[in-house]
Protein backbone atom coordinates (compact mmCIF):
# COMPACT_ATOMS: atom_id res chain seq x y z
CA UNK A 1 0.00 0.00 0.00
CA UNK A 2 1.16 3.97 -0.78
CA UNK A 3 -0.25 6.83 0.62
CA UNK A 4 -1.25 9.54 -1.47
CA UNK A 5 -1.59 12.71 -0.17
CA UNK A 6 -3.00 16.19 -2.20
CA UNK A 7 -2.18 19.99 -1.99
CA UNK A 8 -3.36 23.05 -2.94
CA UNK A 9 -5.44 22.84 -6.33
CA UNK A 10 -4.47 19.75 -6.70
CA UNK A 11 -7.21 18.65 -3.91
CA UNK A 12 -9.68 20.54 -6.01
CA UNK A 13 -9.21 18.94 -9.07
CA UNK A 14 -9.20 15.13 -7.35
CA UNK A 15 -12.32 15.46 -5.12
CA UNK A 16 -9.91 14.08 -2.25
CA UNK A 17 -6.75 15.20 -0.08
CA UNK A 18 -5.38 11.77 0.99
CA UNK A 19 -6.15 8.04 -0.35
CA UNK A 20 -4.47 4.31 -0.29
CA UNK A 21 -3.35 3.05 -3.33
CA UNK A 22 -3.22 -1.00 -3.18
CA UNK A 23 -1.31 -3.05 -4.30
CA UNK A 24 1.64 -0.54 -3.97
CA UNK A 25 3.18 0.54 -7.29
CA UNK A 26 6.77 -0.35 -7.67
CA UNK A 27 7.63 3.27 -9.12
CA UNK A 28 6.54 6.71 -9.40
CA UNK A 29 5.83 6.39 -12.91
CA UNK A 30 3.67 3.79 -11.83
CA UNK A 31 1.54 5.49 -9.47
CA UNK A 32 0.81 7.87 -11.80
CA UNK A 33 -0.44 5.47 -14.16
CA UNK A 34 -2.77 3.83 -11.72
CA UNK A 35 -4.06 7.53 -10.83
CA UNK A 36 -4.40 8.16 -14.38
CA UNK A 37 -6.89 5.74 -14.75
CA UNK A 38 -9.57 7.00 -12.09
CA UNK A 39 -8.82 10.36 -12.00
CA UNK A 40 -6.81 11.85 -15.96
CA UNK A 41 -7.58 15.00 -14.68
CA UNK A 42 -5.23 15.04 -11.94
CA UNK A 43 -2.90 13.10 -13.52
CA UNK A 44 -2.75 15.62 -16.41
CA UNK A 45 -2.39 17.98 -13.81
CA UNK A 46 0.36 16.46 -11.77
CA UNK A 47 2.52 16.89 -14.81
CA UNK A 48 2.16 20.47 -15.03
CA UNK A 49 4.84 22.87 -14.17
CA UNK A 50 6.08 23.46 -11.13
CA UNK A 51 4.53 20.31 -9.35
CA UNK A 52 7.07 18.66 -6.92
CA UNK A 53 6.65 15.55 -5.56
CA UNK A 54 8.02 13.92 -1.73
CA UNK A 55 8.17 10.85 -1.01
CA UNK A 56 8.49 10.51 2.75
CA UNK A 57 8.91 14.18 3.17
CA UNK A 58 11.82 14.64 0.99
CA UNK A 59 11.38 15.87 -2.38
CA UNK A 60 12.57 14.09 -5.26
CA UNK A 61 12.93 14.22 -8.81
CA UNK A 62 12.89 11.38 -11.68
CA UNK A 63 11.00 8.19 -11.22
CA UNK A 64 11.99 6.93 -7.70
CA UNK A 65 11.09 3.73 -6.46
CA UNK A 66 8.57 3.48 -4.14
CA UNK A 67 8.96 0.89 -0.99
CA UNK A 68 5.74 -0.52 0.45
CA UNK A 69 4.64 1.73 3.24
CA UNK A 70 5.78 4.85 1.47
CA UNK A 71 4.16 8.46 1.87
CA UNK A 72 3.84 10.19 -2.17
CA UNK A 73 2.89 13.78 -1.65
CA UNK A 74 2.43 16.02 -4.72
CA UNK A 75 3.17 19.57 -4.26
CA UNK A 76 1.68 22.32 -6.82
CA UNK A 77 3.41 26.05 -6.55
CA UNK A 78 4.15 27.31 -2.82
CA UNK A 79 2.73 30.65 -2.03
CA UNK A 80 2.87 31.58 1.36
CA UNK A 81 3.13 35.14 3.27
CA UNK B 1 10.35 30.36 17.38
CA UNK B 2 8.36 28.98 14.26
CA UNK B 3 4.08 29.49 15.41
CA UNK B 4 2.07 28.20 12.82
CA UNK B 5 -1.79 29.21 14.00
CA UNK B 6 -5.33 29.10 12.72
CA UNK B 7 -6.38 31.78 14.76
CA UNK B 8 -5.87 35.63 14.04
CA UNK B 9 -2.65 36.86 16.36
CA UNK B 10 -1.51 40.33 17.29
CA UNK B 11 1.48 41.37 14.94
CA UNK B 12 2.67 44.08 17.78
CA UNK B 13 2.35 41.81 20.80
CA UNK B 14 5.13 39.19 18.99
CA UNK B 15 7.02 42.41 18.53
CA UNK B 16 7.27 43.91 21.76
CA UNK B 17 8.07 40.25 23.61
CA UNK B 18 10.35 39.63 20.52
CA UNK B 19 12.14 42.55 21.39
CA UNK B 20 11.93 42.36 24.92
CA UNK B 21 15.40 42.19 26.86
CA UNK B 22 17.83 42.70 23.96
CA UNK B 23 20.55 43.86 25.66
CA UNK B 24 23.20 43.58 22.46
CA UNK B 25 20.80 43.71 19.25
CA UNK B 26 20.90 47.08 18.26
CA UNK B 27 18.01 46.12 15.35
CA UNK B 28 14.36 44.30 15.21
CA UNK B 29 13.16 44.10 11.60
CA UNK B 30 10.24 42.90 10.86
CA UNK B 31 7.65 42.13 8.13
CA UNK B 32 4.01 41.92 8.41
CA UNK B 33 1.80 40.08 5.09
CA UNK B 34 -2.04 41.29 5.37
CA UNK B 35 -4.97 39.99 3.71
CA UNK B 36 -6.18 42.19 0.74
CA UNK B 37 -9.54 43.11 0.47
CA UNK B 38 -8.42 44.19 -3.12
CA UNK B 39 -11.46 46.53 -3.65
CA UNK B 40 -13.80 44.00 -2.89
CA UNK B 41 -12.50 41.36 -5.09
CA UNK B 42 -11.59 39.52 -2.18
CA UNK B 43 -13.74 38.27 0.23
CA UNK B 44 -11.20 35.86 2.31
CA UNK B 45 -7.90 34.02 1.93
CA UNK B 46 -7.31 30.10 2.93
CA UNK B 47 -4.06 29.21 3.51
CA UNK B 48 -3.23 25.25 3.73
CA UNK B 49 -0.41 23.96 5.79
CA UNK B 50 0.93 20.71 5.59
CA UNK B 51 1.46 20.61 9.57
CA UNK B 52 3.71 18.13 9.76
CA UNK B 53 6.19 19.46 7.02
CA UNK B 54 5.83 22.99 6.96
CA UNK B 55 6.79 24.11 10.26
CA UNK B 56 9.80 22.11 10.33
CA UNK B 57 10.43 23.69 6.41
CA UNK B 58 9.73 27.18 7.77
CA UNK B 59 12.54 26.37 10.96
CA UNK B 60 15.11 25.43 8.42
CA UNK B 61 14.56 28.25 6.59
CA UNK B 62 15.10 30.62 9.42
CA UNK B 63 18.29 28.22 10.69
CA UNK B 64 19.49 29.50 7.36
CA UNK B 65 18.50 32.86 7.58
CA UNK B 66 20.15 33.52 11.53
CA UNK B 67 23.58 31.51 10.06
CA UNK B 68 23.34 33.17 6.72
CA UNK B 69 23.01 37.16 8.21
CA UNK B 70 24.73 36.45 11.68
CA UNK B 71 21.38 36.96 13.58
CA UNK B 72 20.82 36.97 16.94
CA UNK B 73 17.27 35.45 16.76
CA UNK B 74 14.25 35.11 14.34
CA UNK B 75 10.93 34.21 14.54
CA UNK B 76 7.87 33.63 12.13
CA UNK B 77 3.98 33.56 12.75
CA UNK B 78 2.03 32.23 10.19
CA UNK B 79 -1.77 31.97 9.80
CA UNK B 80 -3.80 29.06 8.37
CA UNK B 81 -7.24 28.52 7.52
CA UNK B 82 -9.97 30.99 6.47
CA UNK B 83 -8.08 34.79 7.25
CA UNK B 84 -10.19 37.69 6.42
CA UNK B 85 -9.34 40.72 4.50
CA UNK B 86 -6.92 43.35 6.85
CA UNK B 87 -5.85 40.09 9.18
CA UNK B 88 -2.46 39.56 9.84
CA UNK B 89 -1.30 36.43 7.26
CA UNK B 90 2.35 36.81 8.32
CA UNK B 91 4.81 38.04 11.11
CA UNK B 92 8.61 37.77 10.29
CA UNK B 93 10.66 38.87 12.90
CA UNK B 94 14.78 39.45 12.67
CA UNK B 95 17.08 40.86 15.80
CA UNK B 96 21.00 41.52 15.00
CA UNK B 97 23.77 43.57 15.79
CA UNK B 98 22.97 45.79 12.71
CA UNK B 99 19.94 47.21 11.21
CA UNK B 100 21.62 45.99 7.02
CA UNK B 101 21.22 42.19 8.66
CA UNK B 102 17.86 42.45 10.42
CA UNK B 103 16.80 44.05 7.30
CA UNK B 104 18.33 41.50 4.33
CA UNK B 105 17.43 38.17 6.53
CA UNK B 106 14.00 39.80 6.77
CA UNK B 107 13.29 40.20 3.31
CA UNK B 108 15.07 36.91 2.50
CA UNK B 109 12.50 34.84 4.60
CA UNK B 110 9.96 36.70 3.21
CA UNK B 111 10.88 35.80 -0.32
CA UNK B 112 11.73 32.25 0.50
CA UNK B 113 8.19 31.49 2.53
CA UNK B 114 6.28 33.69 -0.56
CA UNK B 115 7.60 30.40 -3.18
CA UNK B 116 9.61 27.70 -1.63
CA UNK B 117 7.38 27.14 2.06
CA UNK B 118 5.22 24.18 2.01
CA UNK B 119 1.92 26.58 2.15
CA UNK B 120 -1.04 27.06 -0.55
CA UNK B 121 -3.19 30.03 -0.80
CA UNK B 122 -6.62 30.37 -2.50
CA UNK B 123 -8.29 33.74 -2.40
CA UNK B 124 -12.11 33.93 -2.58
CA UNK B 125 -14.13 36.64 -4.33
CA UNK B 126 -17.32 37.70 -5.67
CA UNK B 127 -17.06 35.49 -9.31
CA UNK B 128 -15.49 32.12 -7.16
CA UNK B 129 -12.08 30.70 -5.59
CA UNK B 130 -8.89 30.73 -7.55
CA UNK B 131 -5.58 29.17 -6.23
CA UNK B 132 -2.62 31.86 -5.47
CA UNK B 133 0.69 31.12 -7.45
CA UNK B 134 4.07 32.80 -7.07
CA UNK B 135 4.02 35.52 -9.35
CA UNK B 136 6.87 35.97 -11.45
CA UNK B 137 8.69 38.95 -9.04
CA UNK B 138 8.42 36.58 -6.38
CA UNK B 139 10.28 33.91 -8.33
CA UNK B 140 12.68 36.37 -9.31
CA UNK B 141 12.78 37.98 -6.12
CA UNK B 142 14.01 34.41 -4.64
CA UNK B 143 16.54 34.08 -7.15
CA UNK B 144 18.29 36.89 -6.11
CA UNK B 145 19.66 34.89 -2.72
CA UNK B 146 20.87 31.94 -4.55
CA UNK B 147 24.30 31.71 -3.72
CA UNK C 1 2.58 60.23 11.99
CA UNK C 2 5.71 61.37 13.96
CA UNK C 3 6.55 61.43 17.43
CA UNK C 4 9.24 62.80 19.26
CA UNK C 5 8.93 62.03 22.73
CA UNK C 6 11.22 61.85 26.10
CA UNK C 7 9.43 58.60 27.37
CA UNK C 8 10.37 54.61 26.55
CA UNK C 9 7.39 53.46 23.83
CA UNK C 10 5.76 49.92 23.58
CA UNK C 11 6.78 49.38 20.05
CA UNK C 12 4.20 46.33 19.56
CA UNK C 13 1.15 49.21 20.63
CA UNK C 14 2.33 50.80 17.97
CA UNK C 15 2.61 48.42 15.19
CA UNK C 16 -0.67 46.74 15.67
CA UNK C 17 -2.34 50.24 15.99
CA UNK C 18 -0.47 51.01 12.56
CA UNK C 19 -1.62 47.76 10.91
CA UNK C 20 -5.24 47.98 12.28
CA UNK C 21 -8.29 48.33 9.70
CA UNK C 22 -5.34 48.19 6.28
CA UNK C 23 -7.44 46.89 3.82
CA UNK C 24 -5.71 47.12 0.68
CA UNK C 25 -1.75 47.58 2.27
CA UNK C 26 -0.38 43.77 1.80
CA UNK C 27 2.81 45.11 3.26
CA UNK C 28 3.83 46.85 6.81
CA UNK C 29 7.69 46.54 7.56
CA UNK C 30 9.06 47.83 10.73
CA UNK C 31 12.53 48.49 11.81
CA UNK C 32 13.59 48.90 15.99
CA UNK C 33 16.35 50.28 16.85
CA UNK C 34 17.13 49.53 20.36
CA UNK C 35 20.01 51.09 22.88
CA UNK C 36 22.70 48.26 22.75
CA UNK C 37 24.83 47.49 25.96
CA UNK C 38 27.97 46.61 24.31
CA UNK C 39 28.42 43.99 26.70
CA UNK C 40 28.52 46.90 29.84
CA UNK C 41 30.61 49.39 27.82
CA UNK C 42 27.39 51.58 27.26
CA UNK C 43 25.65 52.25 30.03
CA UNK C 44 23.23 54.76 28.48
CA UNK C 45 22.62 56.98 25.77
CA UNK C 46 21.66 60.28 25.45
CA UNK C 47 19.70 61.66 21.94
CA UNK C 48 19.57 65.44 22.03
CA UNK C 49 16.63 67.23 19.40
CA UNK C 50 16.30 70.51 18.25
CA UNK C 51 12.27 69.95 19.06
CA UNK C 52 11.79 73.21 16.73
CA UNK C 53 13.03 71.66 13.72
CA UNK C 54 13.57 67.71 14.37
CA UNK C 55 9.72 67.05 14.03
CA UNK C 56 9.69 68.96 10.41
CA UNK C 57 12.67 67.16 8.79
CA UNK C 58 11.59 63.66 10.26
CA UNK C 59 8.14 64.90 8.39
CA UNK C 60 10.23 65.89 5.37
CA UNK C 61 12.11 62.75 5.08
CA UNK C 62 8.32 60.68 5.18
CA UNK C 63 7.32 62.58 2.84
CA UNK C 64 10.30 61.47 0.77
CA UNK C 65 9.82 57.83 1.42
CA UNK C 66 6.20 58.00 0.48
CA UNK C 67 6.15 60.00 -2.86
CA UNK C 68 9.16 57.65 -3.83
CA UNK C 69 8.21 54.16 -2.70
CA UNK C 70 4.29 54.83 -3.24
CA UNK C 71 3.66 54.36 0.31
CA UNK C 72 -0.14 54.11 1.64
CA UNK C 73 1.07 55.39 5.34
CA UNK C 74 4.13 55.59 6.85
CA UNK C 75 5.09 56.56 10.91
CA UNK C 76 8.42 57.72 13.12
CA UNK C 77 8.50 57.33 16.77
CA UNK C 78 11.59 58.75 18.13
CA UNK C 79 13.18 58.83 21.77
CA UNK C 80 15.45 62.17 22.57
CA UNK C 81 16.75 62.04 26.73
CA UNK C 82 18.25 59.16 28.51
CA UNK C 83 17.77 55.61 27.16
CA UNK C 84 18.91 52.66 28.71
CA UNK C 85 20.61 49.32 27.03
CA UNK C 86 17.31 47.36 25.78
CA UNK C 87 14.86 50.10 25.42
CA UNK C 88 13.87 51.57 22.16
CA UNK C 89 15.38 54.09 20.30
CA UNK C 90 13.27 54.45 16.96
CA UNK C 91 10.51 52.92 15.36
CA UNK C 92 9.87 53.33 11.83
CA UNK C 93 6.57 51.77 10.01
CA UNK C 94 5.72 51.96 6.41
CA UNK C 95 2.77 50.35 4.94
CA UNK C 96 2.41 49.64 0.84
CA UNK C 97 0.79 47.50 -1.35
CA UNK C 98 3.50 44.87 -1.86
CA UNK C 99 6.62 43.98 0.22
CA UNK C 100 9.39 45.40 -2.07
CA UNK C 101 8.33 49.19 -1.74
CA UNK C 102 7.72 48.49 2.14
CA UNK C 103 11.31 47.32 2.92
CA UNK C 104 12.85 50.04 0.82
CA UNK C 105 10.84 52.56 2.22
CA UNK C 106 11.91 51.46 5.98
CA UNK C 107 15.05 51.11 4.79
CA UNK C 108 15.82 54.22 3.31
CA UNK C 109 14.05 56.08 6.37
CA UNK C 110 16.77 54.39 8.73
CA UNK C 111 19.47 55.12 6.55
CA UNK C 112 18.17 58.99 6.61
CA UNK C 113 17.71 59.10 10.27
CA UNK C 114 21.21 57.64 11.17
CA UNK C 115 22.79 60.63 9.40
CA UNK C 116 20.64 63.26 8.34
CA UNK C 117 18.08 63.92 10.90
CA UNK C 118 19.09 66.82 13.47
CA UNK C 119 19.53 64.22 16.13
CA UNK C 120 22.79 63.83 18.50
CA UNK C 121 23.38 60.61 19.98
CA UNK C 122 25.62 60.26 23.37
CA UNK C 123 26.66 57.05 24.71
CA UNK C 124 28.02 56.92 28.32
CA UNK C 125 30.23 54.22 29.53
CA UNK C 126 32.06 53.44 32.33
CA UNK C 127 35.50 55.50 30.91
CA UNK C 128 33.13 58.54 30.07
CA UNK C 129 30.88 60.05 27.93
CA UNK C 130 31.71 60.35 24.23
CA UNK C 131 29.36 61.94 20.77
CA UNK C 132 28.81 59.28 18.39
CA UNK C 133 28.98 60.45 14.91
CA UNK C 134 27.29 58.31 11.12
CA UNK C 135 30.09 55.43 10.80
CA UNK C 136 31.84 55.31 7.06
CA UNK C 137 28.75 52.35 6.86
CA UNK C 138 26.37 54.99 7.77
CA UNK C 139 27.29 57.36 5.15
CA UNK C 140 27.44 55.02 2.52
CA UNK C 141 24.16 53.45 2.97
CA UNK C 142 22.74 56.86 2.69
CA UNK C 143 24.51 57.72 -0.13
CA UNK C 144 22.72 54.60 -1.95
CA UNK C 145 19.52 56.59 -2.29
CA UNK C 146 20.84 59.55 -3.79
CA UNK C 147 18.90 60.11 -7.02
CA UNK D 1 21.83 90.72 18.09
CA UNK D 2 21.74 87.51 16.77
CA UNK D 3 21.10 84.45 18.51
CA UNK D 4 22.88 81.50 18.47
CA UNK D 5 22.13 77.56 19.14
CA UNK D 6 24.94 74.95 19.39
CA UNK D 7 23.68 70.95 19.76
CA UNK D 8 26.09 67.72 20.18
CA UNK D 9 29.62 67.97 20.86
CA UNK D 10 29.54 71.68 20.35
CA UNK D 11 27.55 72.60 23.80
CA UNK D 12 30.29 70.68 25.63
CA UNK D 13 32.73 72.19 24.10
CA UNK D 14 31.53 75.63 24.45
CA UNK D 15 29.81 75.22 27.89
CA UNK D 16 26.61 76.74 26.38
CA UNK D 17 23.98 75.64 24.00
CA UNK D 18 22.61 79.16 23.34
CA UNK D 19 23.61 83.18 23.48
CA UNK D 20 23.30 86.49 22.21
CA UNK D 21 25.60 88.37 20.55
CA UNK D 22 25.06 91.75 20.35
CA UNK D 23 25.77 94.13 18.52
CA UNK D 24 25.09 91.82 15.92
CA UNK D 25 28.04 90.84 13.17
CA UNK D 26 26.82 91.26 9.74
CA UNK D 27 28.43 88.22 8.25
CA UNK D 28 28.85 84.70 9.44
CA UNK D 29 32.23 85.26 9.08
CA UNK D 30 32.05 88.00 11.76
CA UNK D 31 29.90 86.26 13.90
CA UNK D 32 32.89 83.44 13.98
CA UNK D 33 35.31 85.78 14.49
CA UNK D 34 33.55 87.09 17.42
CA UNK D 35 33.20 83.61 18.69
CA UNK D 36 36.68 82.86 18.82
CA UNK D 37 37.97 85.78 20.64
CA UNK D 38 35.89 84.43 23.70
CA UNK D 39 35.80 80.60 22.88
CA UNK D 40 38.83 79.37 20.58
CA UNK D 41 38.14 75.92 21.02
CA UNK D 42 34.58 76.29 19.89
CA UNK D 43 35.80 78.23 16.84
CA UNK D 44 37.78 75.59 15.83
CA UNK D 45 35.52 73.06 16.21
CA UNK D 46 32.77 75.00 14.27
CA UNK D 47 35.31 74.82 11.02
CA UNK D 48 35.54 70.98 11.78
CA UNK D 49 34.30 68.55 9.22
CA UNK D 50 30.57 67.62 8.32
CA UNK D 51 29.29 70.78 10.83
CA UNK D 52 26.39 72.08 9.28
CA UNK D 53 25.06 75.73 9.80
CA UNK D 54 21.55 76.84 9.43
CA UNK D 55 20.37 80.15 9.69
CA UNK D 56 16.81 80.68 10.89
CA UNK D 57 16.21 76.94 10.41
CA UNK D 58 17.74 76.84 6.61
CA UNK D 59 21.14 75.10 6.08
CA UNK D 60 23.08 77.18 4.23
CA UNK D 61 26.71 77.24 2.96
CA UNK D 62 29.38 80.01 2.48
CA UNK D 63 29.88 83.38 4.32
CA UNK D 64 26.38 84.41 4.41
CA UNK D 65 25.32 87.75 5.38
CA UNK D 66 22.84 88.20 8.54
CA UNK D 67 20.00 90.16 9.70
CA UNK D 68 19.59 92.05 12.72
CA UNK D 69 17.30 89.26 15.05
CA UNK D 70 18.88 86.23 13.13
CA UNK D 71 19.09 82.60 14.30
CA UNK D 72 22.32 80.91 13.77
CA UNK D 73 22.49 77.15 14.67
CA UNK D 74 26.16 75.52 14.37
CA UNK D 75 25.16 71.41 14.06
CA UNK D 76 27.45 68.72 14.01
CA UNK D 77 27.09 65.52 12.07
CA UNK D 78 23.96 64.11 12.88
CA UNK D 79 23.14 61.12 14.69
CA UNK D 80 19.69 60.07 14.96
CA UNK D 81 18.08 56.25 15.18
Amino acid sequence: MIRVLLFGRLCDIAGWREIEVAPPPERLSDLRRRLAETWPDLAHALGGPGVKVAIDRAVVQGDMALRPGAEVAFMPPMSGG
Amino acid sequence: MINLTDQPFDPGEALTRFAAGRLESGAVASFLGLARGEAGQATALELEAWPELTTSEISRLVDEACRRFSLHDAAVIHRTGKIAPGEPIVLVLTAAGHRREAFDACDFLMDYLKSRAPLWKKEFGPSGARWVEPTERDLADAERWRQ
